[in-house]
């Protein structure tokens, strides 16, 4: 057997958590630079990966332990495998992961225990995307709850609500989605199983029987799942503890809770919804697309009225993922390459945006717009950083963001017309908020009180050196991610539509 | 018919008591050894315990796979019954394990461990049974001792008070229970379950076995605390002394469920239809009531008390479909809840000692005084929850898949209320990990509990990541069970 | 063999102007006269490559018919072989591009030479220059774009280059909004284009300009014909509000709160006119459609006029400049809406010299006079700053349309290009704005750099980093017209659209417009110069005091966007928000506080009492005894289930 | 099914004096009186039993319930209750809605009960007279596990009467009373 | 009305129970409480000596069930006397009302 690349990426930080628990709480130097080193072996390893991948065959690569039997009467295995679709999450976790540790570095309350959630958290997003086993997919996706709440409650902070709250609302509401997601899985397994005759859970096999489903039974099985994946992506209208929370939450967690643990929602709403239930997505489609598009609309006014930056990011972040699912709803080639890629796009550029909100917090000590103002002379460096995110947000060409945020253009105006003129209207929006923030918050006199502020240096650079540059190589080479991308998209394409042929629509 | 005609005729086995007859002589044992020993040196009555409870535990692997039915179905050992008796042991070692020093400090440590092993003894005695009678004491062996337990710190107000209330409303429910088992006999004019099962396939439904059923399920309904029969329970549980409260959690309401599967599914199949529905609204019940009123409790005993409430409703769902993979679901779930339960009770007790209060609120800041109790806490109540990994995750998995066709709405009540659960779960965990501490010493655990408490994190951790071995053992017992 | 190299690497022009860009960031930030160097000579370079390239281009005719188009794939989706989306990155090279491509590398190396000057002790010295260098790269590629897609990521970075040059004063709030300002007015408009452009894919599936001409050319699809009228509609908005033309000119005016240079380079000769070049590159779709060509040259026509009526009442030199900006704009919009490329063409040509010429001057005398920017205060500048003051009489000239002056030529091109196609009420719309021009511009003149000088100012002329530029640029204010004179029309035979058309010389047009010029000049000279308390100008203030104060305060637009941004888009966002939180979130607390309320209702019946329990326990019994005996599974509520 | 006309007279006159005291039990003030009227229930049930031809169960009824299970509350009664016996069994507040519940409760059962054909299930056998002879042989064969279970059921109630009553203050002699019962 | 079938055991004994119930569910004192549940389950010793005459004559399956029944009840009131009397000894009260301390 090969090198098991993947296993090794998902077990390096848990490995280092475990290190971390045998250190003293007093080596803070220590611990950090262990989270870096246990995730800077994931994102080297999973740069190897992305590279070489090869796009030409396609398909299912690096296998692990597809063989493995793991849970035999659940037709369950460890199945690890990357395609083209989870390649990009897993390398957009892991440059998330990374940038989180440094982002987190000046953390010195309780840094130990810190560190240690954060490095679990980041193990179980990634688990969800090398998993290729329903099962085992559900087993990552709700452990990275519960790491999330207590990093909330410690680390948060209060302010329209308090972070116990915040938290709780977070964590209840994701919950409960995947209390409904679960229920849909495992009618799903029951009713795969019988259709079968042998339970088998990896996603190929499960795909194979489910797709031969009724349409009844696909349609309430994805109204289950387009629940459950629908507010772990924040869909409108269950998307309201998604400001709360990303505002309570302390940096680190907002960037990856934003940047990637969201995408678990899009992700699975590829992979599992849409492509086992292909009638079910036919027939939610049309929905969906009006609720994608009411999201983007929505949460973009709503952040326009709002004064807090994280608030800002917060409502931006699902007025985006509006976008997402506007693009799944496409149910084409050109619009699930879009939502992924604006999922990849979203994410370094949330991470990045909640770093350097981060950083402004740390060091200003408000994320209170109108209190801020002409930081840009004060700590150019993080201003920096901040116009790149928010240009990013805005969808400028050039930046990672722009070629999936026009993709899901095309696809959803030549599907949906003028519903998607709604949900391509939310640029202006957007651009307007956004610019507001930034300059609210960056140009405009400096004030006295922040003359002493240091600009960001040494560790606290590598989130906007990280992220940053795959901003601008992503934006300036979309290929890079879009060939990646469009390799995974095209056979899941294709099996869905002969699915939808099949059951006579199309 | 001459009497001796009986004893000849009836199969009798005595090497398939070879667990309870060791059980017994263990506890008497124990019990004597108390009178023997010095006072100072009874701490080591737990050792012995501990290990007699583990030899006897060696034994039963060792006997899995036999399959006897003595007296005619009256006593059944087979892989079902081992595995529940395998359950009722570890749930044992691991309570006299971890709360050894609470025993301690409460003295009569000859009797508590004595009547613990003759409790233990009791639920063995109700998963082999096979007929009313034999069940029926087997139930009152299990319940007298656990009586005593309840009320065992007797200066103690609120443990006498339990006691009481346990007695009287345990009392009342064993009478409901055997009017209703008298019925059945009365119909069918046996009381070996299996019997019974083939008799009343063949009768049409008569108003008594109505009624006899549903006193059944009242009567067991109390043991196992499913709504509305459950109200003794919060009560009881917060009451007993923590190590009682933890036995009483897991060990009673997994017997009761062996035997409530043997009645129902072995016994009652022919009216499945009458009681699957009923099954099915109080699994409803149980678990929605059970949540919600979790969710104002500030005594953490008493929290855990309706968490387990709710546990009961999740795991009588797999009682509704009366089929294999039903009877699987409910095993493969009693036996992971004992490993939560038992972590749970064992850091509430090892926590009594030290801070003197079960009161939630006392637990402010346990992650910064001791890491190892309060993640243990945390992993303990989100298996709880069926949080992935954690082993509550694949239970509920198994239990729920039982019953998608048909009870689709029992799915959805059990995952969104086991989601709710998590609120009251996760304030622990506020309160745990956010506050600081009042008093900031580290709290030293010994090794004993910490054994017990990694032990049973491990076992959870390692049943929900990787359920396959457990589940195919559970198959197996489970395949058993219709081979009568 | 220079030539064919240029030709052949000129996607090395905007290249080069980005490596600068990128090296100034990472590298020589710290070394202001470095990266300032680095910046011109990376500008320079890609001057002399574009000029080689369009030598090359300039000399051999089939390239008018028959772009240079290399291209390579940026990325593509679907199937390898039939990709769903395929978008092209490259570079086309024809007369016009190449026209475009010197004259933005022309203008903007000598105005980033003037920059070292005007810059000169300025904070962000280093930055400055990478931003100018990230803006030729970007105008650069825009110029080149063989793909709308392409002209598009173009577009939007010129916009944030403009958005980040506006606002390089960052310590002054008015910078701040205006630079706001300009980027969100250029988006909402470019939300229309990129719908266009989306259309556009959709409907001919690709975004090419060489294979969009060919395919909307042979576009038969008459049924659906309307779709090229919205497109075209829907393409033209990105325009509107790139080259300020009315109602989105709003940012244009206020974008002068950047530094002087940046005035000059994108807000008067490069990145405004991408609009016009833009609506030249996509003729072909205008073309087809004749009420979008219409609407074209309404536009123009019309903004030329509203911006011209403006400029005669503003103080604010670099104000006055961006009017008339606006107004020359639209002059280019009315020629591209006549169906003439070629007039469009060369009046941006003409345009970008004398305009770049006065903005540059307005600097050199924002300069001298520590940016005091009211023309009144000024007065007789032209005896301190000479060369300042005569190269910016020049580009009056230049720009009033006297002859031999480049504005006269290309705006006579306009003017008989409207009247040949018969556009009659254009036309005199068009004439009046050249009095008016004429007018605005020379009391402009009149007022800084003649009459009495005020003693207030100590004027100095500018260094040579600042008036070599001014001198070369006049130069091309007196020289960029020739090459389309009516009689030997050299631009026409290059620029084109369809057919090369030579226009022959109209002389009694030529002869209105000078007379126009010559009119507006005179008056501008009675009231601001002879008349030298100004008693005049100030008598008509009041006499009109009504029609004044509409264009002091720009007929209010300003005011009604704000309005309209503060009443109905922040209201808006208010009510979303006030929704969210108090509707949205209340239902979900609402829910959380109902398990909370019921589990609280619940605990009631755990009393405590034994007796009470066992009350409950057999009410239990009884509830459990109706389902079975009387519900039974015969008639179970099927909803419960039950069925083996 | 009974014929004669003294076993029917035998079960009314039972049947009355098992209910009414059973009431009076319940409705006694004193508790003193309630325990002797259940003494009396009991003793009644014994006759019943007779009358059921279980001879052996009888017996123990008398011996167990009236003899050991009556003296034993009395003594209890003793041991905590003040000298004044009177208004010490009291109803408590749920009178009502008590009564409304065992009403649908007995309604339940006896209808249920009732009305299920028992005639039907009747065996045509009789008894056999040896009772006694044939229950000790099926304790000792066929019952011979609950036998020994309910032997260690006894020791358990045993040792938890005492560990529960056993006053702390007076542990050592408790203590010895373990040691004597533990032998047995 | 002259024969006395299994019916009228039957219903005695539901007659008996539902007594026993009153008094449980009705009376403050714990002994008397106790006592009641003991009447309960002679109740359900009615029904088994019945239908062991009535269904099985030959096994005395409900006779030898009755015996343990009797000797488990008397085990209960032993354990039962006790905890009443434990708790006598903590709260100086056998009323039932008074035990609510452990309650919501």
């Amino acid at each position: 057997m090969d090198f098991p690349i993947l296993l090794t990426i998902l077990l390096a930080p848990l490995v280092a958590s475990l290190v971390l628990m045998f250190i003293p709480k007093e080596e803070n130097i220590l611990i950090k630079s262990i989270s870096a080193a246990g995730m800077f072996v994931s994102l080297a390893l999973s740069l190897y990966a992305y590279f070489t991948y090869n796009q030409d065959i396609g398909g299912l690569q690096f296998v692990f332990g597809h063989d493995m039997p793991w849970i035999s009467d659940l037709g369950v295995t460890f199945f690890l495998a990357v395609d083209g679709i989870s390649l990009p999450m897993l390398l957009l976790t892991n440059l998330i992961g990374f940038s989180a540790i440094f982002a987190s570095w000046n953390i010195n309350n309780r840094p130990k225990e810190f560190f240690i959630l954060l490095l679990m958290l980041i193990a179980g997003v990634m688990g969800t995307f090398i998993a290729h086993d329903l099962f085992i997919f559900l087993l990552f996706y709700e452990v990275v709850v519960i790491p999330i709440y207590i990093l909330v409650i410690i680390w948060g902070s209060s302010k329209r609500v308090t972070k116990e709250y915040a938290g709780m609302k977070l964590t209840m509401y994701l919950l409960i989605g995947s209390g409904f997601l679960l229920v849909g899985v495992i009618a799903l397994f029951v009713k795969t199983t019988a259709i079968a005759g042998h339970p088998d859970m990896s996603f190929t096999g499960m795909a194979m029987a489910a797709q031969q489903l009724g349409e009844f039974d696909q349609i309430w099985l994805f109204a289950l799942m387009l629940f459950g994946f629908g507010s772990l992506i924040s869909m409108w209208p269950f998307h309201s503890w998604s400001p709360d929370g990303y505002a309570g939450a302390p940096t680190a967690v907002s960037m990856i809770h934003a940047g990637v643990l969201k995408k678990i929602g899009g992700y699975g709403l590829i992979k599992i919804a849409v492509y086992m239930l292909p009638l079910g997505a036919s027939f939610f489609a049309p929905y969906m697309a009006v609720l994608g598009v009411i999201g983007v609309a929505y949460a973009a006014m709503g952040a326009m009225a709002q004064k807090d930056l994280k608030y800002v990011v917060g409502y931006s972040s699902v007025s985006h993922m509006g976008y997402v699912i506007l693009a799944v709803a496409c149910l084409n080639v050109i619009g699930i390459n879009g939502a992924v890629a604006n999922m990849f796009a979203h994410g370094v550029m949330a991470a990045l945006f909640f770093s350097m909100i981060g950083f402004i917090y740390e060091k200003t000590h408000t994320r209170w717009i109108p209190d801020m103002g002409g930081l840009a002379r004060q700590t150019p460096r993080l201003a920096v950083g901040f116009m790149l995110a928010a240009m990013a947000s805005l969808g400028l060409p050039g930046l990672v963001s722009f070629v999936p945020e026009f993709t899901i253009f095309i696809a959803s105006f030549d599907v949906y017309g003028g519903v998607a003129v709604i949900g391509i209207a939310g640029i202006i929006i957007t651009a307007l908020y956004v610019l507001r923030a930034g300059a609210n918050t960056l140009f405009g006199p400096p004030r006295p009180e922040y003359d002493h502020l240091e600009d960001i240096k040494g560790p606290e650079m590598v989130p906007l050196v990280v992220l940053g540059t795959v901003l601008v190589v992503g934006g300036c080479l979309p290929s890079l991610l879009f060939d990646m991308i469009n390799s995974g998209v095209v056979p899941l394409h294709a099996a869905i539509s002969d699915a939808l042929q099949l059951g006579g629509k199309l | 018919m001459p009497a001796d005609m009986f004893v000849l005729t009836l199969p009798f086995d005595p090497s398939a008591l070879t667990l309870e007859m060791l059980m017994a002589v263990l506890a008497t044992l124990v019990l004597i050894m108390g009178i023997i020993v010095p006072k100072g040196s009874r701490h080591g009555l737990g050792w012995v315990s501990l290990l007699g409870i583990l030899g006897i535990l060696a034994v039963a692997v060792s006997l899995w796979g036999e399959k006897r039915e003595l007296l005619n179905g009256m006593y059944l050992l087979d892989n079902y019954a081992l595995f529940w008796k395998i359950t009722f042991m570890t749930a044992a070692a691991l309570v006299i394990l971890g709360c050894m020093r609470f025993i301690d400090n409460m003295g009569n440590q000859a009797e508590y461990y004595s009547l613990t092993l003759f409790a233990t003894l009791g639920m063995m005695v109700m998963a082999s049974a096979g007929d009313f009678i034999t069940f029926y004491l087997g139930l009152e062996l299990m319940t007298l001792s656990f009586v005593i337990l309840v009320c065992f710190r007797k200066t103690d107000a609120k443990s006498v008070e339990a006691g009481i209330k346990y007695l009287l409303l345990a009392g009342m429910s064993s009478a409901v229970l055997l009017y209703g088992l008298t019925l059945i006999y009365g119909l069918t004019g046996s009381i070996t379950i299996l019997e019974i099962g083939r008799i009343i396939a063949m009768q049409p439904l008569s108003p008594a076995l109505v009624l006899a059923v549903v006193l059944v399920i009242a009567g067991l309904g109390f043991k196992i605390s499913a709504v509305p029969f459950h109200m003794w329970s919060p009560d009881v549980y917060e009451g007993a002394p923590t190590p009682v409260t933890a036995y009483l959690a897991v060990g009673s309401k997994a017997a009761s469920f062996a035997i409530i599967m043997r009645l129902f599914i072995s016994g009652l199949p022919g009216i499945w239809e009458n009681w699957a529905m009923v099954m099915a609204i109080l699994a409803a019940v149980t678990i929605i009531v059970g949540n919600l009123v979790a969710i104002p409790q500030t005594n953490i005993k008493r929290m855990l008390a309706y968490s387990s409430i709710a546990q009961a409703g999740y795991i009588l769902v797999g009682l509704v479909t009366a089929t294999e993979a039903g009877i699987k679901g409910v095993m493969f779930y009693a036996f992971l809840y004992v490993f939560a339960t038992m972590a749970a009770f064992v850091v509430v007790a090892y926590y009594y000692n030290v801070a003197g209060s079960d009161e939630l609120k006392d637990y402010a800041g346990l992650a910064q005084r001791s890491p190892l109790l309060a993640a243990v806490m945390l992993v303990a109540l989100l298996s709880m929850a069926g949080i992935p990994p954690l082993a509550g995750f694949a239970g509920k998995f198994y239990l729920f898949k039982t019953i998608v066709d048909g009870y689709l709405w029992l799915v959805f009540v059990g995952l969104i209320m086991s989601m709710v659960s998590v609120y009251y779960y996760l304030r622990v965990a506020l309160v745990m990990y956010r506050d600081d501490p009042v008093d900031a010493t580290p709290i030293s655990v010994s090794s004993p509990v910490a054994v017990t408490l990694v032990f049973a994190t491990i076992a959870t951790l390692v049943i929900g990541i990787c359920p396959g071995p457990l589940s195919e053992i559970v198959n197996g017992a489970a395949h058993t069970f219709f081979l009568h | 063999m220079y030539v064919e190299f240029a030709m052949q690497h000129a996607w090395l022009v905007p290249l080069l102007p980005a490596l600068a860009f990128v090296a100034i960031v990472f590298l020589t930030r710290p070394w202001q006269k470095l990266s300032a160097i680095l910046a011109v000579g990376s500008m320079a370079l890609s001057c002399v490559i574009a000029t080689l390239a369009a030598y090359g281009i300039f000399t051999n005719h089939e390239y008018a018919e028959k772009p240079l188009v290399y291209a390579t794939r940026w990325f593509s989706l679907g199937l390898a072989g039939m990709p769903d989306l395929q978008i092209d990155v490259g570079v086309q090279l024809d007369p016009v591009s190449a026209m475009m491509l010197v004259m933005v590398s022309f203008i903007s190396t000598f105005i980033f030479l003037y920059s070292m000057g005007y810059m000169n002790g300025e904070d962000g010295y280093s930055v400055f220059f990478s931003y100018l260098s990230l803006f030729g790269a970007s105008m650069l590629l825009l110029t080149l774009s063989s793909n709308l897609l392409q002209m598009f990521v173009g577009w939007e970075l010129v916009g944030l280059c403009s958005y980040l040059l506006i606002g390089f004063y960052t310590h002054k709030i008015s910078a701040r909004e205006a630079a706001k300002k300009a980027f969100v007015t250029c988006r909402i408009a470019d939300f229309g284009l990129l719908l266009g452009l989306l259309s556009l894919q959709i409907v001919f599936g690709t975004l090419n300009l060489t294979e969009l001409g060919e395919k909307i050319s042979h576009f038969e699809d008459y049924t659906n014909f309307g779709i090229l009228t919205m497109i075209a509609v829907l393409v033209f908005m990105g325009p509107i509000a790139k080259s300020g033309q009315f109602p989105l000119h709003v940012w244009l005016p206020d974008a002068m709160e950047g530094p002087t240079p940046v005035s000059a380079l994108i807000h008067a000769a490069t990145m405004v006119v991408a609009g016009v070049y833009l609506v030249g590159r996509t003729m072909f779709l205008f073309h087809e459609v004749e009420s979008a060509m219409l609407l074209v040259a309404v536009t123009g026509a019309f903004t030329a006029l509203f911006a011209a009526t403006i400029a005669l009442t503003q103080r604010e030199i670099k104000k006055i400049l961006a009017y008339s900006t606006v107004s020359q704009l639209g002059y280019m919009m009315l020629a591209l809406g006549v169906g003439s490329l070629t007039a469009g063409m060369f009046h941006m040509w003409t345009h970008a010299f004398f305009k770049a010429l006065m903005f540059l001057g307005a600097g050199s005398v924002l300069v001298a006079l520590h940016h005091k920017a009211d023309v009144w205060d000024m007065g007789g500048l032209v005896k301190k700053m000479p060369i300042t003051a005569w190269t910016f009489v020049i580009g009056g000239l230049a720009i009033a349309g006297i002859p031999p002056f480049a504005g006269f030529w290309s705006k006579d091109e306009i003017l008989v290009a409207t009247l040949a196609e018969g556009h009659y009420v254009l036309f005199a719309m068009a004439a009046f704005t050249a009095f008016l021009t004429a007018f605005y511009m020379w009391r402009l003149i009149f007022l800084a750099f003649f009459g009495k000088e005020n003693p207030a100012n100590h004027p100095k002329e500018s260094p040579w980093t600042m008036t070599v530029p001014l001198i070369v640029l006049a130069v091309g204010a007196i020289g960029a017209g020739w090459l389309g004179t009516p009689w030997h029309n050299v631009w026409a035979e290059w620029i084109y659209f369809g057919h090369p058309h030579h226009a022959a010389a109209n002389y009694g047009a030529m002869l209105l417009s000078v007379v126009l010029a010559v009119a507006g000049i005179g008056l501008a000279y009675t009231m601001y110069l002879k008349d030298t308390e100004k008693v005049k100008a100030k008598a008509m203030a009041e006499q009109y005091s009504t029609a004044y104060r509409v264009l002091v305060n720009k007929y209010y637009i300003d005011e009604l966007y704000l309005w309209f941004n503060h009443a109905l888009v922040d209201g808006a966002a208010k009510i979303f928000y006030l929704f969210d939180i108090y509707i949205v979130d209340s239902i979900v607390n609402g829910i959380g506080a109902f398990a909370k309320v019921s589990g609280e209702g619940l605990r009631v019946f755990q009393t405590g009492r034994l007796q009470n329990y066992v009350l409950i326990f057999f009410i239990g019994v009884l509830v459990v005894a109706v389902l079975m005996a009387f519900v039974g599974p015969s008639n179970a509520v099927p909803v419960l289930g039950g069925v083996k | 099914m009974e014929t004669s006309i003294y076993s029917v007279i035998a079960f009314y006159a039972l049947a009355i004096t098992i209910l009414g005291n059973a009431a009076l039990v319940v409705f006694a003030r004193n508790i003193v009186h309630s325990v002797l009227f259940l003494a009396i229930t009991f003793i009644s049930m014994a006759g019943l039993f007779l009358l059921l031809d279980a001879d052996f169960i009888a017996a123990i009824q008398v011996l167990v319930y009236a003899g050991a299970v009556c003296i034993m509350v009395v003594f209890g009664i003793m041991l905590i209750q003040r000298p004044d016996m009177k208004d010490t069994n009291l109803f408590n507040t749920q009178l009502i809605a008590g009564t409304g519940v065992v009403a649908l409760v007995f309604a339940l059962c006896a209808i249920l009960a009732g009305r299920t054909a028992w005639t039907d299930l009747v065996a045509t056998q009789a008894v056999p007279e040896n009772t006694i002879q044939v229950i000790g042989a099926l304790l000792m064969s066929k019952y011979v596990i609950p036998f020994e279970v309910v032997a260690i059921l006894l020791l358990v109630a045993l040792i938890g009467a005492i560990v529960i009553a056993r006053d702390e203050s007076s542990a050592i002699a408790v203590d010895e009373g373990v040691k004597a019962n533990a032998h047995d | 009305m002259l024969t006395i079938s299994l019916t009228h055991y039957v219903v005695l004994s539901a007659l008996l129970f539902s007594i026993g119930l009153f008094g449980v569910i009705t009376k403050r004192n714990a002994v008397a409480v106790l006592i009641c549940i003991e009447i309960m389950l002679n109740a359900v010793n009615i029904n088994l000596v019945a239908f062991s005459k009535y269904i099985t004559p030959m096994d005395f399956t409900g006779q030898i069930f009755s015996l343990f029944v009797i000797t488990v009840a008397a085990a209960e009131v032993g354990i039962g006397l006790a905890i009443i009397i434990a708790i006598y000894r903590n709260k100086l009260s056998v009323n039932l009302d008074d035990f609510d301390w452990l309650k919501w």
